[in-house]
């Protein structure tokens, strides 16, 4: 079965190729069903090379597929090839599943939308990068796949081209995550330097026999990949692409700015680890970023009015876990915690799409309300699905795998409570922001009735990930509730598992203060928001208030910041010198010589006696050239 | 006498003149031959002599014409007036 | 022998300021005729006698007399006089004579340089020089006819009034233009002169 | 004179038996077309009498005239080019009403003026054949004497031609003064020998670059030249443009090179600044100049200071050079001159740059020519014009004259912008006159076969010079 | 022989199809197409034929040549010769003339004749420039693919056509000439040491040089292709001309003759000039740099789309002298693949603008916009072009780059980031090329006729071949490799030599450093990553390595 691995990112390539090809003249049932049929297969075939993977493991852990000879040049060998493990098959498979129901759902949503088939080429060409970006063998594929899924969130971002503004959010996404990946490919420059080699296994095994411990190569390495994973994950200071990216059509939200596409820094991180294991600098930066990131979006998060805005930032928020994770060597969980929210995040955005079809493209969440009644699959999956992103306790995926992030910010060696408590804080908030959207949205008067109904076609995608959303969790139960690590041994052979250091707490006593937390920010929403609204509504309208919701409210002002920082001095720079000041030098110089012949022309007098006068002074002086010497 | 012929070519602006300055500066280097054969005591400068006589004859003959024809031209035999090219 | 030397480049170098400065075509070719005979007296006592004959008899007979029948042809008379005056003013003559004098002082400086001239040695007659021209020469000669033949044709072709092709009548512009050079002055005047 | 000496001159006798014999038809019957076929045999038959001459080189044929590989190699430039001459102005006088047979004589005897200056190399000699070449291209310039400005070119040139024969001959007479020779060898024994006279041999070498330079209308003495070329007609001016200025080179190498005059310092350094001054110069007042025998005019003052490069070279090298670049550049002005020629009216010559706009579009053969000499003029590959500067640079860059070099190329490139005026008006698309407008006149069958001819010499020896080169070093070597 | 015809079809096609215009001008353009196909076939032909063996050729250089006198007293012959470097890249001048003559066939009504005619010779000297071993040859036909070129832009070019033909002209013609100059130096440099007079490459490649001389005559050839290339501050003619000129002459301007620039440096500078070019190594990576960042931000000030495109080449050629100059085989293979990917690419933004405004008559992209609505097949196309240009993977252009700053990072750290963040800039331009020109709403009710059968196959083609030169460009790497080595062995060759030698710099390991393998890569452990970790350990930058050398040159046996 393993032999079939290369088919996995091919089928949804030529799904897409094809899609391009011969879409304009595609009906939209056969579009989709291309679309769809293709992702389809290859989520198949992904099942079954993992049942391969759970009954035969390869040897070594991990199995590569060699299809062709990509570069080789001089000493630099790389290859078109494949490499699987564990890791990389978590993400394949949450990857085909969860665009597999996204796919059926937009087949739906996307419903006489003018570029049908384009969207789904789009789709289809995205999760062939995604797939080729967890696959590749080396960091050059694995960047070619990264790329990819830049360009196709590019597209999608921008897909409803004509408004401009849909044009600028695509084209921000795309420099932002750019600027990331400048980092990322100096840094593949400097393993590459290093270590002879950019296969990814050999890269790690070389780091480690060649590079001490606290390595500076390993730092700067470490530090310019987390650099690109800021970029694509939407981290500090790199994030503020992310909530403008909700200008693309909502399933696109859902599987590449959600589940998926954001969450490769992690799969980076996690790819590379020895290099971050290799020094605590990196690591330390990687929690850092992660723990600002949630806290800061959090915040953002909090007084955001757009229902995808709130959704996005929350996502920047998880992401942030995610790194906090990783940050702390708690490898598995932040792999756990990406599947999980891979689960729920889709949910959320899937069901506000539900939403915003209903409401008629309408998406400020103050114009809603009420839609309890109107909407009980959307009400229901968003209740599920957010109290999996806040965490409510036991029966939710992303109790579990938040809780494990936590866990090993406490207790791992490179953790802290100050890591953990951040965590913590991250706990309240989210629950707040969650709530305060779930009762903004479907509790309350009810402003504007909701239109159509929604079909089954974007129904089931929804059911089945409300379902994930809840059951995703137990494949890894806590030492408090049994002990049963599946999801960390079936990691192992790809992962280390996080190590344990000595915690302040245990780890119940731990659970048990974020249990608080969320329970706290539970309440906080329901009396804030639900039963004493106008109490918010007067701390907004507070002197203090004000400032800080438009603060927070434009993402702490970096948008700005960036915008007068590098933006404008670089449109200046261009526009002024449109017309290229280096020409300058030339057209001076053919000024110079006209203006040479202009003065030399009046020599040119037409008397004759003018150029006798010539004739004499030439011998004169040259006469006296002969006096002289 | 050269030099002062070439102040004629220089100054006058009647083409006549000009023509007298002409020969003016040719008698002189004539004049410089002869006398240079003389210092040598060769007949070479005569010889030069001799033939500068002919081409200063040459000179004026084709030198008059023109300026038969200028004057008919122009009916004037200003030199600037002839200056139509220039540029 | 040296003081009639002396004399005659004296009496050739006044001739010749004259003929430079004369308003008058008559004067002027007057002086120059004074400066060729000076010219055959410096000739002469530099031990060419053929020479100065020669000088006499082409320079100042025969090329001079080209000069007086033009003079006469164009019947250039006091309007010339007038015109004259009007292009030459005293000014005119600074810039050339400044160079003329650099020019001058250069080849005095050089010829100071490197020595006194030699006086003369021998006298060189006619028949050293027909023996000359007649021997190592003779291609010179042939050559001379040449650039008469040149000259002939060349005269003939730009002097002749009738200078059209077969087709042409005599051309009324020509006849026009021999009549109205009698008179130089408004002819003349109806041409933008640039003299000041 | 030996019947050696007879055999060696041939050339030049056929040559002035055939203006005579011209002088003589004209006078029993006056027919243009007789007197132009007289005229093209006798220049065949001069040519044909180069391989006679050949057989007894070199040779001294009185102490005026030395017959060598050198001469001989110029004689066959001067025919060939009369001859194309010639045959142009077939054409071009035709369309005028003037009396048009005497021009060939004149023309005849100009070439005539132009190999004696080729031979000479005595003082004599070379006076009398420059003012054979000067008394006839005075006629020739005021040759359509209808045309006022054809008069004031022949006036202003008579002038200034005469002014500066009189430097030339004033400073001949102070070389003789001092070294009592008038032959070039024997000026330079005196010269290595050095003495006291020698300071007036520099002096009279500066006097007679007067001459030398106006000729090759060369800065400071290159004023006349767009005036004369303007005024004159066509024909003529590809006369003054290649062959005299053809001879004048030719002479020039001779005489500094036998008379070892080059080998002063003083003659370099107003040489070096001659040639920079005329590359420069030449090709500024070229820049926008409108009017296309102006344009040719400026350019040829800079195509003379390339050719001052390659005699400031010196050696076998710069000497071939020059010849090679001057036998280029003599088909070339040949070329253009004559598709000017061929294009003027009766009333005027095609010399405004607007009389070729979009000529491509109406006559593409004759815009081809124009365009292939212009880019020879420039220098660019599959030209004569290339190799020619190719050999001039290399002659440079073997004698080290890096600064003149670099000169050459800024001026080089100058020049190509005027060209590529010129070019683009023969190509231009948009304001294309038509015939009724702007009426071109046919181009006469000879005139157009002998540019034909010209064009395909300039791409042939542009590819394949080879056999032309190895005349050159052969004939250069007689300098030695 | 096959040589001459790859120069002679073109030409006397050229010749023929100019003539039998004025009759029929379509069978004027099957002609000229004819003459490419051929041209192109015959290049593959040998390209398959000799593939096998390219690889291997160590001792005999050239696949095919024909070396025969041609002016014998200066010792010039006439000599083509063919190695992997000129078939990829004469391989590419037919292909991007077949789409030349294709993109023309529409667009060029007026003087049908002269311009096949200019356009099959410019490709014929192209052709020349790019098999031309004698330097007289090659100046010949660098000089000569010129002029039709300049005929090209300045009769069917734009509103601005005469400005930018001339400008151009002018440019080329300054710096062949100092080029020619050099050319003579070095002949007689040659001679002075040998008493030989040649022109041949082989021959002047061993011609001792003292430092300063070999620093100027360097310089001279540098400038010639430096302008052509064209590296920043010389770059201003080629916006003008790109943006003037036919569509078919921008997709030979860019595509190809900024390519010769870039051969004469791989060609001639590096290893003819192995010490002055390491002297100047870091004058020349710098301006590199400068011209990536410089052209990345005009092209994003710009409105016209041709001119914006033309802007991009500036910065996209700085990663090709940035490559060369480098020099590490990595770089050098880096930079040549970016020639044929930028070929590519360019050549079909050009394309795409030309069909653009063959369509809407304007190239102003505040008068375009929303084209996507009316042209989807043709945006789409300009999408795939616009990410190939911004350096996506899996597109050529990202290959050839990617080895360059790979190549440029073992060098110099502070190059590389830089020149990375000049990737970045790409994106800037790339993005708004996309987003006002195609993007937005239709704000002028375009309604276009989206591309026809030729113009699909043009395009089709053209990304197939940028995906496989970005998916599978090995092919393309081995065949350059016996160029690429020797021009390692004859730039880093001596340096290293005497690095070994005299300051006993780096370890004597480094002398494999030439090595240049192309044999079936292992991607097992083929970890020659000590060999490497000498570079990083001393920081002698290679350049830098030679700048330490001429010093200890300089102070003699001192040490």
């Amino acid at each position: 079965m393993f032999h079939l691995l290369w088919l996995v990112p091919t089928i949804p390539f030529a799904g897409a190729a094809l899609l391009m090809i011969f879409g304009p003249r595609m009906a939209h049932r056969t579009a989709a069903f291309m679309g769809c049929c293709s992702i389809g297969i290859s989520a198949v075939i992904s099942m079954l090379i993992a049942w391969q993977f759970l009954h035969q493991p390869p040897a070594g852990g991990g199995y590569t597929q060699h299809l062709w000879t990509w570069m080789s040049v001089a000493n630099f060998h790389l290859g078109i090839s494949f490499y699987l493990d564990a890791l990389s098959l978590i993400f394949m498979l949450v990857v085909t599943f969860v665009s597999f129901f996204i796919h059926v759902y937009s087949s739906e949503y996307m419903r006489g939308d003018e570029g049908f088939s384009r969207f789904f080429a789009y789709m289809n060409l995205f999760v062939a990068s995604m797939i080729v970006l967890v696959l590749g063998s080396n960091l050059l594929l694995l960047y070619l796949g990264w790329e990819g899924v830049g360009a196709c969130s590019y597209l999608l971002i921008g897909f409803w081209y004509t408004d401009p503004k849909n044009g600028l959010a695509a084209q921000k996404a795309f420099i932002t995550t750019r600027v990331g990946d400048t980092a990322m490919a100096v840094g593949l420059y400097l393993l590459f330097q290093q270590l002879g080699t950019l296969n990814i296994q050999s890269l790690m095994q070389a780091a480690q026999h060649q590079w001490p411990q606290g390595s500076i190569y390993a730092t700067a390495a470490g530090l310019l990949l987390l650099g690109g994973a800021c970029g694509k994950s939407a981290q500090l200071p790199l994030q503020t692409w992310l909530p403008d990216a909700m200008a693309g059509p909502t399933p696109t939200s859902a599987l590449i700015h959600a589940a998926t596409m954001v969450t490769a820094g992690v799969y980076l991180i996690a790819r590379t680890h020895v290099l971050f294991a290799l020094s605590p600098t990196a690591q330390l930066a990687v929690a850092v970023v992660g723990a600002a990131t949630l806290i800061a979006a959090g915040f953002a998060a909090l007084v955001q009015d757009d229902i995808k805005r709130i959704l996005a930032y929350s996502t920047v928020s998880q992401i942030g876990y995610m790194f906090l994770g990783l940050g702390v060597g708690a490898w598995t969980a932040a792999i756990f915690h990406f599947m999980t929210h891979a689960f729920f995040k889709a949910l959320l955005f899937l069901a506000s799409g539900m939403v915003i079809t209903s409401m008629h493209h309408e998406q400020n969440i103050f114009k809603m309300g009420g839609l309890r009644k109107e909407l009980p699959l959307a009400y229901w999956a968003f209740v599920i699905g957010g109290c999996s992103l806040a965490g409510l306790p036991l029966v939710t995926a992303g109790f579990y795998s938040k809780g494990l992030i936590l866990w090993g910010a406490l207790s791992s060696p490179v953790g802290s409570a100050t890591l953990w408590f951040f965590g913590v804080i991250g706990v309240l908030m989210t629950s707040l922001y969650t709530f305060r959207l779930i009762f903004i949205t479907f509790h309350g008067p009810c402003h504007h009735k909701p239109s159509q109904k929604t079909g089954w076609l974007m129904g089931v995608p929804v059911i089945v990930l409300m379902t994930l959303s809840v059951v995703g969790g137990f494949v890894e139960l806590p030492s408090y509730l049994g002990n049963h690590p599946w999801f960390t041994n079936f990691l192992q052979s790809a992962l280390p598992a996080t190590a344990e250091g000595h915690a302040a707490l245990s780890e119940l006593g731990a659970e048990g203060i974020v249990v608080l937390a969320f329970f706290l920010g539970l309440g906080a929403a329901w009396f804030f928001f639900l039963q004493r609204r106008e109490l918010s509504e007067s701390m907004a309208e507070s002197g203090l208030g004000r400032a800080l919701h438009r603060w927070w409210y434009t993402d702490w002002g970096m948008d700005w910041l960036y915008d007068r920082l590098f933006v404008r001095p670089v449109g200046w720079f261009s526009r002024a010198n449109k017309k290229d000041a280096v020409d300058l030098i030339y057209t001076g110089t053919a000024a110079v010589t006209r203006s040479g012949w202009s003065s030399l022309r009046l020599t040119e007098t037409g008397r004759v006696r003018w150029y006798a006068t010539a004739l004499v002074v030439g011998t004169v002086i040259f006469v006296l050239i002969v006096a002289l010497l | 006498m050269f030099a002062l012929g070439l102040i004629g070519l220089l100054v006058r602006r009647n083409l006549l003149f000009i023509l007298m300055a002409i020969e003016v500066m040719l008698n002189a280097a004539g004049l410089a031959f002869v006398s240079a054969g003389a210092r040598w005591g060769q007949a070479d400068g005569q010889v030069m002599f001799l033939f500068i006589l002919t081409v200063a004859a040459a000179e004026v003959a084709v030198g008059l014409a023109l300026l038969l024809r200028l004057y008919h031209r122009f009916h004037s035999l200003d030199v600037d007036a002839a200056s139509e090219m220039r540029g | 022998m040296e003081a009639i030397f002396y004399i005659a480049a004296i009496v050739a170098v006044l001739a010749t300021v004259l003929t430079v400065t004369r308003l008058n075509p008559v004067h002027a070719l007057l002086y120059l005729t004074v400066s060729l005979l000076a010219v055959a007296v410096v000739f002469y006592t530099l031990g060419a006698p053929f020479m100065a004959a020669l000088e006499v008899v082409i320079y100042a007979g025969a090329i001079m007399v080209l000069f007086v029948f033009v003079v006469m042809l164009l019947n250039l008379g006091r309007h010339t006089v007038d015109l004259e005056r009007s292009w030459l003013s005293p000014g005119a003559f600074v810039g050339p004579a400044i160079l003329a004098a650099i020019l001058v002082g250069e080849v005095s400086y050089l010829l100071a340089r490197s020595g006194t001239l030699t006086p003369p040695v021998a006298e060189v007659g006619p028949h050293q020089v027909a023996l000359a021209l007649y021997g190592p020469y003779l291609l010179g000669v042939e050559l001379a006819s040449f650039l008469l033949l040149g000259a002939l044709v060349g005269a003939y072709h730009v002097g002749s009034r009738r200078a059209q092709g077969r087709t042409t009548v005599g051309s009324r512009s020509d006849r026009t233009g021999l009549a109205s050079g009698g008179d130089l002055v408004r002819t003349g005047a109806d041409r933008p002169s640039g003299a000041a | 004179m030996s019947s050696a000496d007879f055999t060696a001159l041939l050339p030049l006798i056929v040559l002035s038996a055939t203006s005579v014999v011209v002088m003589l038809a004209i006078a029993f019957h006056r027919n243009h077309r007789l007197t132009v076929l007289l005229s093209f045999a006798g220049l065949a038959l001069s040519f044909w009498a180069l391989w006679p001459a050949a057989s007894v080189v070199p040779l001294q044929v009185t102490p005026l005239l030395v017959i060598d590989r050198f001469s001989l190699y110029y004689f066959g430039l001067i025919f060939a080019a009369t001859a194309a001459i010639v045959l142009m102005s077939y054409g071009y006088l035709e369309r005028h009403d003037v009396r048009r047979e005497e021009f060939y004589i004149l023309v005849l005897v100009a070439a005539l003026g132009c190999c004696v200056l080729v031979a000479a190399d005595h003082f004599i000699s070379f006076f009398l054949g420059l003012e054979i070449l000067s008394v006839t291209l005075y006629a020739l310039s005021a040759y359509l004497t209808e045309r006022e400005i054809s008069l004031e070119a022949g006036m202003k040139y008579l002038v200034l031609a005469a002014a500066s024969a009189a430097f030339l001959l004033f400073g001949m007479a102070l070389v003789y003064a001092s070294t009592g020779t008038m032959a070039f060898p024997q000026i330079a024994n005196d010269l290595l020998s050095g003495g006291a006279a020698h300071i007036w041999v520099l002096a009279g070498v500066a006097f007679m670059v007067t001459g030398f330079g106006f000729k090759l209308a060369v800065v400071p003495f290159h004023l006349w030249t767009p005036d004369v070329y303007q005024g004159a007609p066509a024909p003529v001016t590809a006369l003054v443009a290649s062959i005299s200025k053809g001879a004048m080179f030719a002479v020039l190498l001779r005489f500094f090179y036998q008379s070892g005059a080059r080998d002063l310092h003083s003659t370099l350094l107003i040489f070096a600044i001659i040639a920079i001054a005329s590359m420069i110069v030449g090709n500024l007042l070229a820049l926008f100049q409108n009017n296309v025998k102006r344009i040719l005019a400026y350019s040829s003052i800079a195509h003379l200071g390339y050719l001052l490069v390659a005699f400031e070279a010196g050696g076998k090298m710069g000497a071939a050079a020059g010849t090679f670049y001057l036998t280029a550049y003599v088909i070339t002005t040949l070329g253009a001159f004559g598709v000017i020629a061929a294009l003027s009216s009766s009333g005027r010559d095609a010399e405004d740059i607007e009389d070729y706009r979009g000529l491509f579009w109406r006559r593409p053969v004759i815009a081809t020519i124009f365009t292939a000499m212009l880019f020879s003029l420039a220098g660019i590959p599959l030209t004569a014009g290339f190799l020619g500067k190719f050999y001039t640079v290399a002659a440079g860059a073997s004698s080290a004259l890096w600064s003149m070099i670099f000169v050459l190329v800024v001026a080089s490139v100058i020049g190509v912008f005027y060209y590529l005026r010129v070019v683009i008006a023969i190509f231009a698309t948009e304001n294309v006159p038509s015939d009724a407008e702007r009426p071109l006149p046919a181009v006469h069958a000879v005139g157009g076969a002998t540019l034909l001819a010209l064009a395909v010499v300039l791409i042939w020896l542009g590819v394949f010079p080879h056999p032309v080169l190895d005349a050159i070093h052969k004939a250069v070597s007689g300098l030695f | 022989m096959i040589l001459v015809w790859l120069i002679v079809i073109p030409l006397a096609t050229g010749l023929v199809a100019g003539l039998v215009a004025r009759k029929n001008a379509l069978l004027c353009r099957w002609l000229s197409l004819l003459a490419t196909v051929a041209g192109f076939l015959i290049s593959v032909d040998l390209w398959v034929r000799n593939y096998a063996h390219i690889s291997l050729l160590t001792q005999e250089q050239w696949i095919a040549q024909i070396n025969v006198p041609w002016i014998a007293s200066f010792g010039i012959r006439f000599h083509l010769a063919m190695d992997g470097m000129s078939l990829l890249l004469v391989t590419l001048t037919f292909l991007l003339g077949i789409a030349s003559v294709m993109i023309s066939w529409r667009e060029i009504h007026d003087g049908v004749g002269f311009f096949h005619f200019n356009l099959l010779w410019v490709l014929a000297g192209i052709v020349g420039v790019f098999l031309a071993m004698d330097l007289f040859l090659f100046y010949f036909a660098w000089e000569l693919m010129l002029i039709p070129m300049y005929f090209l832009i300045a009769i069917w070019g734009h509103e601005r056509r005469v400005y930018a033909s001339v400008k151009f002209f002018l440019f080329t013609q300054l710096s062949g000439l100092l080029m020619l100059v050099a050319i003579l130096a070095l002949y007689f440099a040659h001679h002075a040491a040998t008493g030989v007079y040649t022109f041949e490459y082989d021959a002047l490649m061993h011609t001792p040089l003292a430092p300063g001389t070999e620093m100027l005559i360097m310089l001279g050839f540098f400038v010639a292709f430096a302008v052509k290339l064209p590296m920043f501050p010389f770059h201003t003619w080629l916006p003008d001309a790109h943006t003037e000129a036919p569509t078919a002459g921008s997709v030979i301007l860019a595509g190809l003759l900024l390519k010769t620039g870039a051969y004469g440096l791989i060609r001639f500078v590096l290893p003819l000039f192995p010490a002055a070019a390491h002297r100047f190594a870091p004058i020349a990576t710098g301006l590199a740099i400068a011209g990536i960042l410089y052209g990345a931000l005009l092209a994003y000030g710009q409105t016209d789309v041709k001119r914006l495109v033309a802007y991009t080449s500036v910065s996209h050629l700085g990663f090709v002298l940035l490559g060369i100059f480098i020099g590490t085989p990595l770089a050098i293979a880096g930079a040549f693949i970016t020639m044929i990917a930028h070929g590519i690419s360019t050549g079909s933004m050009f394309m795409i603008c030309g069909m653009v405004q063959e369509r809407t008559h304007t190239r102003d992209m505040d008068r375009l916009g929303g084209l996507w609505e009316t042209i989807p097949r043709l945006s789409g196309s300009a999408m795939f072009f616009m990410l190939a240009s911004v350096g996506l993977p899996g597109i050529g252009d990202f290959v050839g780059e990617f080895l360059v700053l790979l190549g440029t990072y073992q060098v110099s750290h502070k190059l590389a980031a830089l020149a990375t963040i000049g990737v970045l800039c790409s994106t800037f331009y790339g993005l708004k090329f996309v987003a006002r020109g195609f993007h937005g709403s239709n704000r002028n009710q375009w309604k276009l006729a989206d591309l026809s059968a030729r113009e699909i196959l043009l395009m089709g083609a053209m990304i197939v071949v940028a995906l496989w030169l970005g998916l599978y460009p090995q092919p393309v790497l081995n065949t350059f490799a016996p160029t690429g080595q020797r021009v390692d062995q004859a730039f880093n060759g001596p340096v290293m030599a005497k690095l070994q030698r005299g300051a006993k710099l780096v370890p004597a390991g480094v002398s494999g450093r030439a090595e240049f393998a192309v044999s079936a890569p292992t991607l097992s452990q083929t970890r020659n990553g000590p060999r490497r970790q000498d570079w990083a350990a001393s920081p002698a930058l290679a350049p830098a390595a030679a700048l330490a050398l001429t010093d200890t040159g300089s102070a003699g046996g001192k040490r």
